[in-house]
């Protein structure tokens, strides 16, 4: 209760905050993760491998098991290591938010989530991980849940990693039925058997579907730069540094098994290009900085995949090493851009200049990992970077076109970093841009670290190159792999090519206003774009669900029962021709006086009935019938029915009888032109059930219970009418079922018609 | 034992009874129906676990032998499907409490609510055809009065809808009975597993298994039977409607697997591939109509069809797996679908109305209610690792397993429209803001009111988080009950006494 | 029809179905009748005396509200279906209990099989009745 | 004597659906009561008709001494004769109530469940 007012007052005022301790606590935890991964390290560099789990569902071979080898690892220490400044910066960045609570409660089950999925050992438990880290990118997009914006971002990236997910989850458990098993190791096991199963195709396709949905590989890519309507906390963390690496990861895990294959090679690596590609066009024109960051991280993301598409051992290498390098610029340039939204108010590159002056920290941390981006030496970007040429070359497939693409998006990034790092903070200060001060120290802090550890490890890459690249590399080639990172590789091809880069990204840099020009103008006059296309696709999924629920959920009742009718009528219809059998042949027998008066009286009572126009002669007729049934039961030996009946019958048109003064006269029952209609679709159906009727009768009864009940009724029942004692003894509980539901009929008809019940007499 | 398989129907009856004459005291009539409900849960949780230890049991009414008299049968799939009932009457006795108003428990709401739940646990335990129809009846006509209980226009207009078509399915199930009557000579569920496949009259059983799909399937709403569910589930007050979406059309379903997997020899394929197209075409017209309606309920409602596919499918594919995913299907959608009304009651209190363009803003002022549906709306979509998720899991992979890519797809597709219109209601009810501003909290309704309408929505969605996070003895169960049902010897031999030696299809 | 022979006639009448109802009822195990038939019978009595006297005659002549007359009848037919529980029979088992002479050549027998086609008659009466009370009113 | 009777079902039936599918709702009730004696009939045909003795066993016997008629079906149709009357009596009582809070028997003219759908209906 306290807790509860607490929280709404806190609305009201940003002094109080609740959850403030989270926000000083929330970094613990992945530190603690941390600190007991990189205690590991040594054992894990060493080639060593962990697994432990208990079984989840035993029926079927389901375990809820986690692996750790080289590559699990360097995911997780990325994952844990990145959360901790993410944490750090979150607590600065959301203070006074009042729903802190809520937003490290999704954070952490990201976090879970997404350590549970590079850690799981079993297919199906990376799968349940997976799909964690999917609903809560889904709260964390639309945490600002009154904005429109935020929450059609939301549902645009939740239904498109789903739509991955699900294809994902099909596609493991084809794998898994073709490997046997849902255990990884099992399966890293049986890559030969899958890629020579014919299922290998499906298979790899519904994966790939999967990690390109979630790394926002083309045609997936849109929702990625929409998901920025996340705060940029989230930003940093789930959609440059950990989420949309899962794809990445998934993709890295499966290569043992799937990899090896043309369809593998050339399906990630022009995949990989077209969004790297495209990315870097879309990168150029924006203006607002965290959107530029977006594409950049597309390019990124369209790099890796395009690596991964090869064999060769360089080009692996230069993804690992590119991943990490990666993760540390790109959170340290999300955060900087939080900075400076921060602190002005403002994203967009036109109203921003002259931070410089004010911000000495941030520009530096900007500084350094905007170099690291570009690939200057002596980061960490430029060994990465020498890395992808170097692997571009080695791709066996099409060297050409991925070095090109290398080239041109690298340049593009060179851009980039000098739009996200030189912009704000050198060009002329804008008129209107109030004087800006430093940010607090919560929120430089991180992106420091974060720059600072680029640039650490660009000046002695052996501190990560044998602990975390060499060993996932290992495990991605499957065979012991070594690796050297060094800054100076000599002159050779590679830094040709980086230079041709730098001199590429200049000239673009100086020419990006003549650049964005022209590219926006390609763009408008392109022909659509994806997320337009979404919004057609989403816009004719309402359209088509209104018409089809519109012509079957239509709201007249009659169409209902034709409906019914019919499908009834088709289905028997097609029993009866398939069953194959038709009594047609039938010996009519000789009936007598009063069996042919009683038949008569009830087909005519149904037909008065059924072409009466008044109702009053609708209901002699169906007393007639009433009789006619009557008189049907009395001649064949049914005398408790027949009286039943008749009573029945006259009771209920009494009550009729009774009730029809206060209803309207008959209106028309229907069009004329419907008659027809409706009256061959009545015959048919009896007609139907007619020949069904006939077509049981053609097995002879064996009734062993009536048997019985002659035998039993006297004996041991002691009644000598035999349908009375099987009411009330053989079947009394059909019996006391049936007293219920007369009882519960009268009860409801008496609510329904408004009547209290009566109390007495009155 | 007799007397234990009797009670699940005889506890509501004399509940109702007993709420009868109660019924102008609203605190004492709701106090009884809670009583009764718990009763019965205990009830049909001591049955659960004779049938889990012991196999299946049977009882004779009236001490007469097996297929003479009327025989209540136990098997796993009975007995878990009466503890879900149980399940489902007590959290919606409870929330019924506030959520009744005054003048309709003054009408015999409990009392009908009881009959009803009498019916839905005579359907599932009676081992006999025409006694089936009794108990059908008797849930028919209590869903009839709970259904136009008060007597609003709308919920007039829903009702002669609701009733038409029912009636016809509840004809055309009498005249199915009578004909498999006259058929076989008997009207035991085991005798006639036993009588059936002696008889050599294709037409006959192929038409009487086709009526009998008709019948049950306007009873379980699948396609293109299902008109009378969106008509009308929308129309009375969320408590009933709650009931009825968590019960009434899986009785549906449940007949229509003990139709076909116990009467009807297994052999006979051809309601299995009718059954299929049906279900398939259930699963997508339900989600569509989901994906076109922008009002809580009607939302969920076309939902209920939609997962009858899925149930429905389980059927048809006929196999263990499959079997097993749609009994664990049915227990978890019995338990979101039922959660998921509740909370559109409380929403409705909260916010004052049903339309999602009229509403929002429950996700800033009750977060717990928030979380709940969350919880309940996710795990419809499928999402691990909540209980949906294992259901469509068990699903997909029977599906694979006969290489049904077709199958797999669409429940693939109904699966992503599914979290569409659920992320809808999610979207519109909860994040956005209350476009009058006037969404209340839980705090700002009264202290009893707020624990009868969350305790059962907070209990059903800790049965939902449980069973995804172990899912492990459901499915064994499930898979028990599936064997039992492709291998009806032990059902057969619980009740004639038999030991017939199964060899079946499978 | 408020004519006074009509309404002498049928205070006899109506005395005589009723009568002949419960004649029905008591002979329903042996010969053509029984519960259903004697209930209906009986609720046909009542519909013929409020034809002659009006409804809110035939109401205050029934003395009780018929839907309690109804639910009445539906707990006499589940006591005397779980009479058994006492002989430990299962739910709806005859209980027979021979006060004079032999089962099945007469005497005074009274059984839980009887009960319950009282129960019946009476849910089946007190059912209809309610209908009727409920359907003739003008609402 | 089962031919003809299954001829009077179909029938029955054929009349009854032509009732249901008119667009007033007494149409319907006395369609829906042709069809509930439809399947009355139906359950008398299917347990087979002869023209012989009611089942009633005669004083100081065990077992009827002459085919009698079989009992069990009459039994169901007597519970399916007393259930429907109760759901036929209910239908009624429905149909009167709508009547006077809906002013209408034309099942057409009832869309207050199921509006008519407005042209465009759009949910930010």
């Amino acid at each position: 209760m306290m807790g509860a007012v607490s929280d709404r007052e806190g609305r009201v005022s940003e002094q109080a905050t609740p959850g403030r301790w989270i926000s000083l606590i929330s970094p613990i935890a992945p530190a603690i993760v941390t600190i007991i991964l990189m205690a590991h390290m040594p054992d894990i560099s060493a080639g060593k491998e962990f697994s432990f789990g208990v079984t989840w569902v035993a029926a079927l071979g389901i375990s809820l098991r986690f692996y750790i080898d080289g590559l699990s690892f360097l995911f997780a220490l990325l994952i844990s290591g990145i959360g901790v400044f993410v944490a750090i910066y979150a607590a600065a960045y959301m203070r006074g938010d009042p729903d802190l609570r809520r937003f490290y409660g999704y954070l952490y089950l990201f976090m879970v989530g997404m350590l549970g999925l590079v850690l799981a050992g079993d297919l199906i438990t990376l799968f349940v991980f997976w799909e964690i880290t999917t609903i809560s990118s889904y709260l964390l997009i639309s945490y600002n849940n009154t904005s429109a914006i935020a929450r059609r971002s939301a549902l645009q990236a939740l239904l498109i990693t789903t739509l991955g997910g699900l294809c994902l989850l099909v596609g493991l458990l084809l794998l898994a039925s073709v490997a046997g098993s849902f255990d990884l190791l099992q399966i890293l096991a049986a890559g030969k058997t899958v890629r020579a199963n014919p299922l290998y195709l499906p298979i790899l396709i519904l994966i790939l579907i999967g990690a390109f949905c979630k790394s926002a590989q083309l045609p997936f890519h849109f929702w990625l730069p929409n998901a920025m309507a996340a705060p940029t906390p989230v930003s940093a963390y789930l959609h440059s540094a950990t989420m949309v690496k899962a794809g990445i990861y998934l993709l890295a895990r499966m290569h043992p098994v799937l990899a090896h294959t043309e369809y593998w090679e050339w399906i990630l690596t022009c995949t990989g290009a077209a969004t790297a590609a495209v990315a870097a066009l879309a990168a150029l024109r924006q203006t607002d900085l965290k959107l530029a960051l977006a594409y950049t991280t597309l390019i990124a993301l369209g790099t890796l995949t395009m690596f991964l598409g090869s064999d060769a051992s360089a080009a692996v290498a230069a993804a690992i090493t590119f991943l990490i390098v990666h993760s540390f610029y790109k959170a340290a340039l999300f955060m900087v851009v939080g900075i400076i939204d921060k602190q002005t108010g403002t994203r967009s590159l036109n109203k921003l200049g002259g931070l410089g002056h004010s911000m000495h920290i941030t520009v530096i941390a900007a500084s350094a990992a905007a170099l690291s981006m570009g690939g200057f030496p002596p980061f960490l970007g430029f060994i990465g970077k020498e890395l992808k040429y170097e692997g571009a070359l080695a791709v066996a497939s099409e060297p050409a076109l991925v070095a090109t693409v290398a080239v041109f998006v690298n340049a593009v990034t060179v851009t980039v970093s000098g739009m996200v790092a030189i912009k704000p903070f050198w060009k002329k200060k804008p008129q209107h841009l109030p004087s800006v001060q430093e940010a607090p120290i919560g929120l430089w802090i991180s992106p420091l670290i974060l720059s600072g550890l680029g640039l650490t490890f660009g000046l002695a890459p052996d501190l990560i190159g044998g602990g975390l690249v060499e060993p996932a590399l290992s495990v991605i080639l499957g065979i012991p792999e070594t690796i050297k990172l060094k800054l100076w590789h000599g002159i050779n091809i590679p830094l040709l090519m980086s230079i041709l880069t730098f001199v590429l990204g200049v000239i673009m840099y100086l020419g990006l206003r003549h650049m964005r020009a022209w590219l926006a103008w390609d763009f408008r006059h392109a022909p659509t774009n994806a997320d337009e296309i979404w919004d057609k696709c989403l816009d004719l999924l309402k359209a088509f669900a209104a018409l089809q629920t519109r012509i079957l959920q239509n709201g007249i009742m009659r169409r209902y029962l034709t409906v019914i009718f019919t499908t009834v009528s088709l289905v028997l219809a097609y029993a009866l021709i398939r069953g194959g059998q038709f009594p047609l042949e039938y010996a009519w027998p000789r009936l007598n006086l009063k069996e042919w008066a009683a038949l008569l009286l009830t087909v005519g009572g149904a037909y008065m009935a059924g072409s009466a126009r008044k109702p009053l002669i609708a209901i002699c007729a169906l007393g007639a019938l009433g009789v006619g049934v009557a008189l049907i039961y009395l001649f064949l030996g049914a005398p408790d029915v027949a009286i039943t009946q008749l009573l029945v019958e006259t009771l209920y048109l009494v009550l009729v009888a009774a009730i029809l003064p206060r209803l309207p006269v008959f209106n028309p029952g229907r069009k004329v032109i419907f008659r027809p209609r409706d009256a061959t679709l009545g015959a048919i159906l009896g007609l139907l059930v007619t020949f069904s009727l006939l077509a049981v009768l053609q097995t002879p009864l064996d009734s062993p219970t009536t048997e019985f009940f002659e035998k039993t009724s006297v004996p041991e029942a002691h009644g000598r009418n035999i349908v009375n004692v099987i009411l009330v003894d053989f079947r009394a509980l059909d019996t006391f079922g049936e007293i219920i539901v007369v009882f519960t009929a009268a009860v409801a008809a008496v609510t329904l018609l408004g009547h209290q019940l009566r109390r007495g007499k009155q | 034992m007799s007397w234990l398989l009797a009670l699940p129907f005889l506890i509501p009856i004399l509940t109702a009874l007993a709420a009868f004459p109660a019924r102008a005291r609203k605190l004492l009539c709701g106090f009884i129906s809670v009583f009764g409900c718990a009763l019965l849960l205990t009830t049909t949780i001591v049955i659960l676990v004779l049938v889990e230890t012991g196999g299946t049991r049977a009882a004779q009414m009236g001490d007469w032998a097996a297929p003479f008299g009327i025989t209540l049968v136990a098997d796993r799939l009975s007995a878990i499907m009466l503890v879900i009932s149980g399940i489902v009457g007590f959290c919606v006795s409870l929330f019924s409490l506030s959520d009744i108003r005054k003048y309709r428990v003054k009408l015999g709401f409990h009392s009908f609510f009881q009959l009803l739940l009498a019916g839905v646990c005579g359907s599932f335990i009676t081992g006999d055809l025409f006694n089936l129809y009794v108990w059908f009846e008797v849930m028919l006509i209590a869903s009839f009065a709970l259904l136009v209980l008060g007597g609003d226009r709308i919920q007039l207009d829903g009702g002669i809808k609701y009733v038409a078509l029912n009636l016809v399915s509840t004809l055309l199930m009498l005249t199915s009975i009578g004909m498999t009557y006259g058929l076989t000579g008997t009207l035991n569920m085991a005798q006639l597993h036993i009588s059936l496949a002696a008889v050599d009259n294709p037409t006959a059983v192929s038409a009487l298994a086709v009526l009998f799909i008709c019948a049950f399937g306007i009873k379980a709403a699948i396609f293109p039977l299902f008109f009378w569910l969106p008509a009308s589930y929308h129309t009375p007050p969320v408590t009933v409607t709650a009931v009825f979406a968590g019960l009434l059309t899986k009785v549906g379903v449940y007949t229509l697997i003990r139709t076909f997997t116990l009467i009807f020899p297994s052999e006979l394929q051809f309601p299995h591939t009718i059954l299929l197209g049906t279900a398939l075409l259930t699963m997508l017209t339900g989600v569509l109509g989901a994906a076109a309606h922008y009002e809580f309920r009607k939302i969920l409602a076309f939902h209920i069809i939609s997962q009858i596919g899925f149930l429905v499918l389980g059927l048809a594919l006929n196999s263990p797996l499959a079997l097993a995913g749609a009994v664990f299907y049915m227990i978890h959608n019995i338990v979101a679908k039922t959660n998921l009304f509740l909370i559109s009651g409380t929403a409705k209190r909260l916010t004052g109305s049903f339309e999602l363009s009229e509403i929002g803003g429950l996700y800033r002022a009750s977060p717990l209610l928030s979380f709940f549906f969350f919880i309940a709306a996710f795990s419809l979509a499928g999402f691990p690792p909540l209980s949906g998720f294992w259901a469509k899991l068990l699903l997909v992979k029977a599906s694979l397993d006969q290489a049904a890519y077709f199958v797999v797809a669409v429940a693939l597709i109904t699966g992503i429209l599914t979290l569409f219109s659920m992320s809808k209601i999610w979207a519109e009810a909860f994040l956005k803001d209350h476009p009058k501003d006037y969404c209340q909290s839980l705090q700002d309704i009264p202290r009893y009111e707020r624990y009868e309408r969350l305790l059962p929505v907070a209990f059903l969605a800790l049965i939902t988080l449980v069973l995804g996070l172990i899912p492990g003895p459901l499915i064994d169960y499930s898979l028990a009950a599936a064997g039992e049902l492709l291998k009806p010897g032990e059902y057969i031999e619980a009740v004639l006494g038999l030991d017939i030696q199964y060899v079946g299809n499978r | 029809m408020n004519s006074l022979i009509l309404q002498t006639a049928t205070r006899v009448l109506v005395a005589l179905i009723l009568v002949f109802s419960i004649y029905m009822l008591l002979r329903g195990h042996n010969y053509p009748g029984g519960g259903f038939i004697a209930g209906l019978i009986a609720a046909s009595a009542f519909v013929l005396f409020a034809m002659a006297w009006g409804m809110e005659a035939a109401q205050s002549a029934l003395k009780i509200p018929p839907s309690n007359l109804a639910a009445f009848g539906v707990f006499i037919a589940a006591i005397s279906g779980m009479l058994a529980l006492f002989s430990g029979e299962a739910p709806f088992s005859g209980q027979w209990l021979q006060v004079t002479g032999d089962k099945n050549s007469g005497g005074l027998t009274l059984s839980n099989v009887l009960i319950f086609d009282i129960g019946v008659y009476l849910a089946v009466l007190g059912a209809v009745l309610t209908l009727i009370f409920a359907l003739e009113e003008p609402g | 004597m089962e031919g003809p009777l299954a001829l009077v079902v179909g029938i029955l039936i054929a009349t009854g659906v032509y009732l249901m599918l008119a667009r007033n709702l007494l149409h319907y009730l006395f369609g829906l009561i042709l069809i509930s004696n439809a399947a009355n009939l139906a359950i008398f045909v299917a347990g087979r008709v002869t023209r012989a003795a009611p089942p009633l066993i005669p004083q100081g016997m065990e077992v009827a001494p002459e085919p009698i008629a079989n009992p069990l079906p009459q039994a169901l149709i007597l519970t399916a004769i007393v259930i429907g009357f109760g759901l036929l009596a209910f239908a009624l009582a429905l149909i009167t109530q709508a009547y006077k809070v809906l002013g209408t028997l034309d099942v057409d003219t009832m869309r207050i469940a199921e509006p008519v759908p407005p042209k465009r209906e759009q949910s930010s």
